[in-house]
């Protein structure tokens, strides 16, 4: 059967234009539930493997299907991974939202549709370069089983991008072989369905548009992953023994990433046995309570969550905090408060989970802010737990944890476990069992403790979150407990210098100091480079961790301007920046943002020179 | 370092440890209570099997009653949690380190009230451990306010008079598929001890549900929680005693009044028959003698129900006998190898 | 039978002395369960129908019976009513503590004790007066029931002291005869105890001590109560009717002093049935989601808690700031982090409350000083929660929630109860059904909400934590997310000025500027004094609720030095002082204790003149 | 407003109100989820009842579920909660208005994993309400992993192997207590429909246990919560017809093939015999059927309980007509004269 195509009204003949290479974003919209991932990642993948910076960022609805989806694909010859307000391709697959789409689409830019989709303001927009694809038609000619439509109708618009960006067929046909683990059938409809689109368009929809895209050689040794299967790849290569977990949004995946590597990985050959348990709790409230059950007798014990979450296991990071117990707590930042946004990111909990617990309570915080972080902190977080006997908490976010992120490949752990003060029976046997369990003995607040099983007689000691002594006894004493805070507080100082240090890049002749962390780094690092190419040079401080240390005060102390970027509503860094270094408390602006988005290098850069008068 | 000793006298036991070396600190309960009493017959009992209190953990939520590990086997690692949350952070325990055994004390608010989802789903699991639940009926540690085990109708002068019906924890533990489940009275030491002992052996989660009188609150007559109440109208399943497994077992027994039920280490449970014949095998049956007793307000005390069939929660987790806390650095971290070889996928 | 007795061999023949008169503290040492509240209570009675100012402070154990507590009796002529360092009259009735207790005594005091409580050091402590009875021997002569021997043995010490400190016999027995509700035989044998005592004292031991009572006129017109009575009592005033609340201590006399005024206070004649309902619910979870279930109804609705309660409560804060519910959450502040100190107080859950929540949430928060002000924020809470729709949290604590203190008399009410925009039925047919939950239309951040049950047709709407747009539909646009956060702020700000104003307190000629809050006041007003004697004077500043206003930089821009008087370990509040304030940041000095005891006025004193270099 | 107006034409029920008015806003689930089906019985249930929108709350916790009453009845206020806090959320708003209906929506995770505490507290106090658990016997919302009434041993692509065995929630609703306990199966309109009706005429909490399969996730015909499995092997327990209360009721029945259960507001429940006869209103009996449906893994569907004898909650707090929430000012604050007293008292 071949296919009757009526020719598109609506081409016009623009002038020719200077092609814009390597540089643009390409916006997806579909509906969520339609199974446009494949076609999308495929995109990626082929773009990547042509050498090409690329990121994928997906937008997408706290349901499961039925409803508006839309995904990122901004390429960037320059390797700038972060969001950007404008699209330059719209590929308009929902009816739902296809108008206010193309609304706001900038002049110049194109619109990729199928021809049954009814484009109200199409016909007054002729700054816009429409391609109209006949999609029904060409899944029927597909011929495939009902329940893959729509997944078809998502290879036509693979097949129209990689004809009019000129993407490597090879490539295009290699990423779905890969996507489909090299089976044969399934590569061959899907390819099949891409190459008969992009035949459609190069016979039927001259080229109008400037963007296309050319081979580069910036992407070799390098992969793209999520920062889920990061984090999870890294406590798997951490040592995790132990997890428990609720599922939520956008957390799911990192167990889920834990749940895939652990059997191949750490299957103990020897004995046939696993050497780890993953426990689906019944809710936040009892996965806290056994991943520090389980670190309190000795595994090295995490879970991972999001902000209702993290709600939830604030009664148990006090006790653990106090009776100090090693146990890391993964938090993917979605935008809160309360059930929020479940499926928009931000950095909303920062403030709160460093103070989480009531009474005097301050928690350690590892902020990782790209792939290799994500990964390294997987595994760091456990040695930093273990070595102080306290939460950990990783704060990563939607945006790093959901999306598809290039990198380099991981390393190795340049150390070995870090196990933490922990006396064994030979160790108390030498000590004559002479030993108390709150007792500073190193003078860095960390004392010592044993692990249930000890043989040692002298080995058990009682833990509870009330009032004790450095024998670990019940007391109700004023001194012992201002002692034993004050000893907290001391083991809390020598954390500002054990996790993870700043990272500056400060410039000669900087006038201005950038501090951000996490998910933001991107959009300040592009921001960076049109400020400087606007005269206005910076420094830069990326935060990798909480407690702040000396580093960040001097940072703050050679800039006037300290612009604090962040995403959320109450500027919560800038306000423990604030509390770290209230001498320069009025330098230290905000700059932060809080509408579910990822921020982009445009609102760093109008802050920035808003505060500089040079806006 | 504690080895097995033969005990040289005979106030020393398999371990070679005088019963002293299982006490605890000095309680700092009321005189009297009845969670001081379920305390002795813990040290009386661990002594007596020679439970090696280095290799037990001793848990507990928060109330008079979660106090109580505090009270003995100073040398066993204690940990009294949070209000309603032991079963969480034992649940977690026993699977880091699975050669653990576990006491955990518990109290009907704790349980009952605050910590019911936790308990449900803790014996769901079927963590292994002895989930002792000292009952009073109401929280002792805050002054007396009702526990949601206090009886339709009770009246207490602070509190006033409790409208709601109450939970009952054993049958909620056999609707949870709780393989061992067991009342018993704080005065019923003999009792206690033999179904203490019996829960010990059992692999995976023991309840005992224990009326432990509140004396400073709750201890007048009319309260089905007191002594006077619990002396009077306790009526025993049966006669229950525990045989240690030696290396033959010959015991003799009549069928007619007697069942033995073998536990999957070894000892055996004689249950001699004191009223109407009951098989505590059937789960069927404890609801009906609970359904029975909620309704004629009986306080019937005894095995109520038990199965040896389930897994454990470190079975089902395939977990090897080494506790996963003590595993070796190899045996935690992949090699190089392993990561190069995630990374070339990666890459390709 | 007659006693006989032994002369105890310790009188020393002191010098007389200038007798220091209605200034001294009193310790009693006894043991928890023994019943010496009625003999603490017989004594401040007394005292305070002398007409001398007089307050009680109860240090007690976190068990129910058999450990130590200390029940200090501060009786001051200047009105003076915090807590001081030091005993002047130990009433050694402990045998486990009565060493140390000893031992803590400075030269001049006196000790007194029965004559079967062996004292270690006595003998070393020649400059210390004892008074030794045979309480034993009164006890066995008083032949009572055994039960009631402990109770008993404690009017001993009564007696000992009225006849050592001239205390008025009348008032004594009067203050039995208040405890006792008039009823004849208790007060009968214990006054005939307390005589024994006194004539025992009077006849065998000689005084030989300074310390004396006599009658002054400054508490007429005053009364005594515990600041948990008040507030429960406010509460009722402020027309409750719904509580759900679960047992922790120190909050749980609160609800029972609701319990205690409510069947009187608010039965309903003219249908016999209750206008209010009490739950004790199964934890704090669900009471604070009782709570917010009745607000969302049109409930005024509260609960009570204390640390662990509020961590766990900490979901449904968000829930409710976020969905605009109103509700009232009394904090009665214990020692934490964790389980903490049950018993002991401390004010660690300022910056966790005023922060409460994931994502970006901060909290009304109202901080009573006193009495007058727990009464008063009993009702006020509610009209505050009301009119603002959120949450309201009032932080009293152990100290002034459990302890005695004298007051005046409560006000009644000025203005009537502020139910807050409210739309009934007709207000919604005038508006033509045409309204939005969440529309700001009079600009102040507040918008008009309609309960379950109005008859309108168009008075529904959907309660939800997840993103919504002004008529209250699902949304995940980031618009409407940032305009309703936006809108939030506002409705924060405008609580700045409608929560209770600071009391400042301005002296001319002051150097130096204080700011404390809630139960630090006490020992704020003595220090003041004595720092005045030293010629540093000090003007005022008394939080009485967050969020902070105009008022307090005002404060703190006219002084370059404002210590931050309070009691926890991370000067919680002097934190969010620093944050309201950054340009001021360093000028707020942390001034702040956390050992379980109410603050004394020495500590701020010395911490002040060290500050000022007048130490 | 709304007042009562008689049906001007068959498309308005007793209220004037048109079916069209109980709808709520488009339904944002997957195609064909059992959700849905049950979202338009509980419309046209409420319809037909003449339910007044106006004094009906929607309540739910978190999960595709709890979405479910935004897509009902939009003259209602709603109110999605938080994640296995509908009940708290409910028991306040109920005793603030005890004038109110409540119908509450939940899933089996919402209900059975986080919520499992305040559920089963919530039924012991008797909350007057309908508690819907819309059932898959998965997390929809969260893509798919098991809950806690997935059946031991059921294999799901993402999720694996379940291993533990289910919490049957009409069975926790019995040992709590609960007057009214139903199961049911979202692809049986009928009987959906009649036991929503007899469970809006119930005076306490009344639950109802629906099987809705999630065709996304748990929709494979090996699986128990499916609705192939679900068709194929429904056992009902009877055939049962709700007859509203007319001025008089004159049903003829045989007492040998059908039992007759009056509400207590007046409607009738007919349960019509269809295999042994089943007498609902016991305990024990319940108690016994689904332990047996349990160890026989048997789907059996029908109003397994009833009991009318309880109080409710606002019952027992001897609550006026006249919601809480509607008291004047006067009936809240005391008088002046009031603290007058009291101070008076205070000074004494
Ligand atoms: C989260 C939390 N809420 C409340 C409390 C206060 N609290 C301590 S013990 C207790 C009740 C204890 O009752 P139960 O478990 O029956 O023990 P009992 O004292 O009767 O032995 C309560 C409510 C607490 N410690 N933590
Ligand atoms: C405190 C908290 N934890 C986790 C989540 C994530 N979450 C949302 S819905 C859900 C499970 C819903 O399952 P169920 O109640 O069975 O409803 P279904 O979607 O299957 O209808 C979870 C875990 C949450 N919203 N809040
Ligand atoms: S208050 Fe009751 S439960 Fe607590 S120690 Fe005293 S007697 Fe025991
Ligand atoms: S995922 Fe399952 S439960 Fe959720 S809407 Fe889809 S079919 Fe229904
Ligand atoms: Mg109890
Ligand atoms: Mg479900």
């Amino acid at each position: 059967m071949s296919i009757t195509i009526e020719r598109p009204a609506e081409q016009s003949n623009r002038p020719d234009q200077t092609p814009i290479v390597n540089d643009f974003t390409i916006n997806v919209a579909t509906v969520n539930g339609s199974g446009s991932q494949t076609a999308n990642a495929t995109i990626i993948r082929a773009l990547f493997k042509m050498g090409i910076p690329v990121t994928g960022k997906n937008i997408f609805p706290s349901n499961i299907s039925g409803l508006p989806t839309w995904y990122t694909i901004r390429v960037n010859k320059n390797g700038y991974t972060a969001r950007r307000d404008s699209t330059e391709i719209l590929v308009a697959f929902n009816n739902q939202t296809a108008d206010a789409d193309l609304e706001s689409l900038k002049a110049g830019a194109v619109c990729i549709h199928p021809q049954d989709l009814v484009l109200k303001d199409k016909a007054n927009r002729p700054d816009i370069t429409f391609y109209t694809l006949p999609v029904k038609q060409m899944v029927k000619e597909a011929n495939v089983d009902v329940k893959l439509r729509d997944y078809i109708a998502n290879m036509v618009y693979v097949g129209a991008l990689m004809e009019l960006l000129s993407l490597d067929p090879g490539q295009v046909k290699g990423a779905l072989q890969a996507h489909f683990k090299g089976k044969a059938k399934p590569v061959e409809i899907n390819y099949g369905v891409v190459q008969k689109a992009a035949e459609y368009v190069r016979n039927n929809l001259p080229k109008q548009d400037p963007f296309k895209v050319e081979p580069m050689n910036a992407t070799s040794g390098k992969f793209m992953i999520d920062g889920n299967s990061a984090g999870g790849m890294g406590a798997v290569f951490g040592g995790v023994s132990f997890v428990a977990w609720y599922p939520i949004t956008p957390s799911t995946s990192l167990v889920d990433a834990i749940n895939d590597y652990l059997p191949e990985l750490r299957h103990d050959e020897e004995t046939g046995k696993a050497t780890y348990a993953v426990v689906q709790a019944e809710d936040e409230l009892a996965a806290a309570g056994m991943v520090f059950g389980a670190g309190w007798a000795g595994a090295r014990s995490m879970t991972a969550t999001s902000g209702p979450g993290i709600s939830l296991m604030t009664e148990f990071t006090g006790l653990a905090y106090f009776a100090e117990i090693p146990g890391v707590i993964w938090d993917i930042m979605r935008m809160g408060p309360s059930t929020g946004l479940p499926t928009r990111v931000s950095q909303g909990d920062v403030l709160k989970t460093y103070f989480l617990g009531h009474g005097d309570t301050k928690n350690i915080i590892l902020l990782p802010g790209n792939m290799k972080e994500c990964f390294e902190f997987g595994w760091r977080a456990f040695d930093v737990a273990e070595r102080l006997q306290t939460p950990v908490f990783v704060l990563s976010d939607l945006d790093l944890g959901m999306n598809l992120w290039m990198t380099e490949p991981f390393d190795y752990p340049a150390e070995p476990m870090d196990r933490g003060k922990v006396l064994d029976a030979p160790q108390l046997k030498e000590l004559q069992g002479k030993w108390a369990r709150y007792e500073d003995v190193d003078g860095d607040g960390i004392t010592y403790r044993t692990l249930p099983g000890n043989d040692h007689p002298a080995a058990a000691y009682f833990t509870r979150g009330t009032g004790h002594n450095t024998q670990a006894s019940y007391s109700e004493r004023p001194d012992d407990w201002e002692n034993n805070l004050a000893r907290l507080s001391k083991k809390h100082d020598t954390a500002r210098n054990l996790v993870p240090a700043p990272v500056v890049d400060e410039k000669p002749g900087a006038t201005v100091g950038i501090i951000s962390y996490g998910s933001a780094d991107p959009a300040v690092v592009e921001a960076r480079d049109y400020l400087r190419e606007d005269g206005i040079e910076t420094s830069y401080l990326r935060i990798k961790a909480l407690p702040l240390n000396e580093t960040v005060r001097e940072f703050i102390g050679k800039y006037d301007h300290v612009y604090v970027v962040e995403l959320n509503y109450d500027a919560q860094m800038r306000s423990l920046l604030q509390l770290h270094t209230p001498e320069y408390a009025t330098r230290l602006i905000a700059t932060n943002k809080c509408d579910g988005l990822p921020l982009t290098a445009q609102f760093i850069m109008d802050k920035v020179k808003q505060g500089e008068g040079a806006a | 370092m504690t080895t097995d000793v033969k005990p040289s006298n005979e106030k020393l036991n398999k371990l070679g440890l005088d019963k002293l070396e299982y006490k605890g600190r000095p309680s700092t309960l009321c005189a009297g209570c009845g969670h001081d009493s379920i305390t002795s017959q813990i040290i009386g009992v661990c002594w007596e099997l020679s439970i090696n209190p280095q290799h037990l953990i001793k848990m507990s939520g928060i109330g008079c009653s979660s106090k109580s590990p505090a009270y003995f086997m100073n040398r066993a690692h204690g940990f009294n949690t949070l209000h309603g949350r032991m079963p969480s952070v034992t649940t977690g325990a026993m699977l880091a380190n699975r050669e653990l055994k576990a006491i955990g004390v518990s109290g009907d608010g704790d349980t009952g009230s605050i910590g019911l989802g936790q308990y449900k789903h803790l014996l769901r699991r079927n963590v292994p451990m002895v989930y002792i639940i000292e009952n009073n009926g109401v929280y002792g540690l805050t002054k007396g306010q009702f526990s949601a085990t206090a009886d339709l109708g009770q009246k207490l002068k602070y509190a006033g008079t409790n409208e709601l019906t109450p939970i009952d924890l054993c049958l909620e533990a056999v609707a949870s598929d709780c393989g061992f489940v067991a009342r018993s009275f704080a005065g019923d030491a003999k009792q206690v001890r033999e179904l203490l002992k019996a829960a010990l052996s059992y692999n995976g989660t023991a309840v005992l549900d224990i009326i432990s009188p509140c004396v400073t609150f709750n201890n007048h007559e009319e309260s089905t929680k007191s002594y006077p109440y619990g002396k009077a109208h306790e009526e025993r399943l049966h006669d229950i005693n525990f045989i240690e497994s030696k290396d033959e077992i010959q015991v003799d027994y009549d069928p007619g009044t007697t069942r033995m039920v073998q536990m999957h280490d070894g000892p055996i449970i004689q249950l001699r028959k004191l009223g109407e014949d009951y098989d505590p095998t059937s789960r069927a049956a404890a609801m009906k003698l609970l359904e029975e007793a909620h309704s004629k307000q009986e306080f019937i005390t005894g095995l109520l129900y038990i199965d040896q069939t389930r897994q454990t929660l470190p079975e089902l987790h395939n977990l090897p006998r080494t506790a996963l806390a003590n595993l070796p650095a190899e045996k935690l971290r992949p090699s190089k190898e392993a990561l190069d070889k995630i990374m070339a996928e990666m890459l390709a």
